[in-house]
């Protein structure tokens, strides 16, 4: 049974130094609330594993949280670059940050074989690319019917999963739509796992397209309104998307990342009732780049 | 360049129309973010309306009315067919091989059609520029009957070779596709702002087969970082009809 | 795009002698309509697939249209033995029937990697049972990461998939919802397939729980009202309990399940816009058999 | 035999109530069709209300009003916290060891527990008996933290040994499914028409360790194919209560 509890708790509870983290949400639903409440109570050392490590993981990289990153596609996406994250690889700033590589095939499979309970998938992958050179979690499989390789890639299994759904009851089923993502599979790859939600609610109506997990295979929820700003939950906000380019003002330096750091993360508390982070007003804006680099995702 | 004075479009508007003039009615576009986005949401608005666009967020069959803002728009979803998680994206829809067309950008693209969008550098652990890196675009490239790649054009970014195959074009040449399994035939279609290439059938190497109106070959043997072939029968893209740019337009001022 | 047709122009397109045929639906939307139209159309030599062989495979058997079963499961369900499977396998009756046997956990992931384009799916599976010994399709492969041995099962992909669901749009998309089974992946793994529906409808209104196959997944939809009678379409039918046990009665005996084929089968039209065999007025369940075996599923 | 004119209930009942009580709240039920339902549906209207049942045809949470008429009757789905594919019961819920009970019946089951549901005889290829198969019960078996298998019991169908393992309980005894690498504890609890059986904690045989009042450890033997061994602590299952017995019948009865 999941125990329905503030934020605040759950990190302190559910996730420790040198702990593998996934926080995961496929641009909808991504829980950047409990990754701001992860920097404020300053966990070091994590491997952080996430698809795609936008704006939720540039502020844990740049917070110094992580000491690794397992992902496939590391962006601000729609805008450009994340320079939190391109100065841990590149600088060391503020800690070395050590990569594991994959593509979105081979992550989703990842996930996949966590939750499944087995140690490896396989898929048709990789080939030809050059990324089985730098990732030794790349291997090759040979198929007991055909003969044909194929690519094998570990099972993760995440010591905690955070995720960001619409809502839940009050007896922990958790409730959400829209594009899913890999959500499913983070929650049950992992030992440990918390929800924020929109809202908890007397009883979940059936929605179109809705994935639900039972409270039993959830370890904590908690109630965080807006908790996935700047990202979205589909039937209760829409996506910041001046965020997404106001961030690349904020991430660009190390000062303006501190100074954003100081003022928005420690300087407020957890988020409860009401997501730390508001939606900004234009006047918070005045650095934005428009600089966009397109590379396909 | 006197024709520049008269054009009433930039190149950014051609390239996406060329683009959107690749794509026919009824396939199936995986489609990545940005230029391709762009172009396959237009097609849709004008020759091709059945175009079925698959996105790696999880949706079949996606009609926006604007552009998504990202991937993860939900307009992707609330206008979809079908609304699928990604893991099944990958493992049954894209795997498979039910895709027609692969729609993707490039950071750094090759004479082969072999992708970068990893690292610029040789060295990857230590990169001059780190990029994103692979997304879905290695299992697109390798997976879809067919590779379109939308990019804008220099010498910077059209090199000899990638520093880092992140998604296999041709590798160095005819025939390795085969070797390695690929069952898509890979990129057979670049389209840049300044005009279309397309694997020689005998080498598979890029050879300029079209160039927009108002361009020169000149022009885009200086913005390629290999000495770049051109067709026996070059040919000249057609300037967007007055329909195609409004549509554009539109397309772009939609929120 | 599928192509909206008659059932009987449907299965005499895509169903050839000699196929491998899976008609799926786990006791909820089987497609016993189209199973019939099969043994009107007298195919011969067909691989039959499918987890749970019940009535519809029992029809199939008895009437002489499969030379091979893949399965995990062949009973009628809550009333015992399938006695037309039971005759073919033990005295040949009416052709010889070779069976390839698999857990449901085996076959469901037969059907992933059907679906996925992969030669092969890997499980925890069949570990100290005797399947392994009488099918040849059970092998072992070896995690390239943890050394731990699992079981391996070769992909199915039918040449003809055929389901039941609950509506298609004019443009062929197909919608179902309930107990969605291993349908979708069944289509999916086949080269052709065949979706027969409730009821074709302007607009498919979404629904909880739906699963969706786009018209470009499918080849064929034909309208088929009641078309899974005696099993059910979750919000147009409901199981016809008495039937399952009125077929004991039949299936018995080969007289009896001869003059049921000839009157039943061959003696009606394909159904089109009603399924050929109606509910059955009591009358006709003179001689229903209470006995039951019960054992696991 | 002088109890029997006294019961107020049958042989069978005391055997869906006794697996009944054998389940707590909160446990997750894995439910094979038949005994197991009725039992575990009888626990969810008696002392165990929040009990998790599990349906093999893709339902999380079943609360049925009803006896369900089969595996797939619209009630596990409609009553269910979630539906789910059939592919994603085996592989997301039941593989990983989610699942507290696995609840099996048995065509054979022998001194080990092992269970056959596929063939009657020694020659698979010609067999006495043709049975339906392993459906989901190897898996069930070796995946769940415990199993518990409701029977009738008869000399016929408890035997010496298995004529095939369709899922394996303890082998030839103590040790073998952890050299097997089986993740779950196997057959802890049988539960018959006569009493309950356990495994002895050194070897892994089944023992007697409760017989149903009225039932004589004779009786139990004369219904077992090997030599059946007692524990020194032989109980008495208390006759069914006032409501277990309500409990039942309503559920029974309902439609």
């Amino acid at each position: 049974m999941a125990e329905i509890t503030s934020l605040r708790d759950a990190v302190a509870q559910l996730v420790h130094d040198g702990d593998t983290v996934a926080l995961e949400g496929f641009t909808h639903l991504i829980p950047h609330a409990a990754g701001q409440e992860i920097i404020r109570q300053r966990r070091r050392d994590l491997t952080l594993v996430r698809m795609t490590p936008d704006i939720v993981y540039d502020q844990l990289i740049g917070a110094g949280c992580a000491k690794k990153l397992i992902f496939s596609w590391g962006g601000n996406p729609g805008v450009g670059s994340l320079h939190r994250f391109r100065d841990a690889v590149q600088n060391s700033w503020p800690v070395p940050l050590e990569i594991e590589e994959h593509s979105h095939a081979g992550m989703a499979n990842r996930y996949v074989a966590g939750a499944s309970g087995l140690p490896f998938a396989v898929l048709r992958g990789y080939r030809g690319t050059d990324l089985p050179k730098h990732t030794d979690t790349i291997k090759t499989i040979t198929c007991p019917f055909t003969g044909e390789e194929l690519a094998a890639v570990p099972a993760i299994n995440p010591d905690v999963s955070i995720i960001h759904a619409q809502r839940a009851d009050r007896a922990g089923n958790v409730q959400m739509w829209g594009l899913v993502g890999v959500q499913k599979e983070a929650v049950l790859a992992a030992k440990r796992s918390l929800v924020t939600v929109e809202e908890i609610v007397d009883e979940l109506t059936p929605m179109p397209g809705q994935v639900i997990l039972p409270t039993w295979a959830v370890t904590a929820v908690a109630e965080v309104p807006n908790g996935a700003h700047p990202s979205y939950a589909a039937g209760y906000s829409e996506r910041d998307n001046e965020y997404y380019a106001y961030w690349d003002s904020i991430g660009r330096e190390r000062d303006s990342f501190q100074r954003w750091l100081d003022e928005k993360v420690f300087g407020t508390e957890a988020a409860t009732s009401d997501h730390g982070e508001a939606p900004l007003v234009d006047a918070d804006r005045v650095r934005v780049s428009r600089k966009t680099q397109e590379v396909a995702q | 360049m006197t024709a520049t004075v008269e054009r009433t479009y930039t190149s950014d508007e051609m390239m996406s129309i060329a683009a959107a003039r690749a794509l026919t009615g009824g396939q199936r576009v995986f489609v990545g973010i940005g230029l391709p986005s762009t172009a396959a949401n237009l097609a849709r608005r004008t020759h091709a309306e059945d175009l079925v666009l698959i996105y790696e967020s999880g949706t079949l069959g996606s009609k926006p009315t604007r552009l998504p803002a990202s991937i993860g728009d939900g307009i992707l979803a609330d206008t979809a067919d079908a609304v699928i998680s990604v893991p099944e994206v990958f493992n049954y829809w894209l795997q498979p091989g039910r895709i027609d067309v692969g729609f993707l950008g490039a950071a750094q693209l090759d004479k082969f059609g072999n992708i970068n969008t990893t690292v610029i550098g040789t060295d990857y652990a230590d990169p001059k520029v780190r990029l994103p890196g692979a997304g879905g675009a290695p299992e697109i490239a390798a997976s879809c009957h067919e590779v379109y790649v939308v990019v804008r054009q220099s010498k910077r970014s059209f090199v000899e070779q990638v520093d880092f195959i992140t998604s296999f074009g041709h590798g160095r040449g005819k025939g390795e596709r085969e070797k390695l399994g690929l069952p898509g035939a890979g990129p057979t279609l670049v389209i840049t702002d300044l005009g279309v290439m397309r694997p020689d059938p005998e080498t598979a190497e890029l050879v300029l087969t079209q160039v927009h109106e108002g361009v020169t070959v000149e022009q885009v043997k200086e913005a390629t970082g290999w000495d770049l072939k051109v067709a026996p029968e070059l040919e000249t893209t057609p300037p967007p009809t007055e329909a195609e740019l409004q549509a554009l337009r539109e397309l772009k001022a939609a929120k």
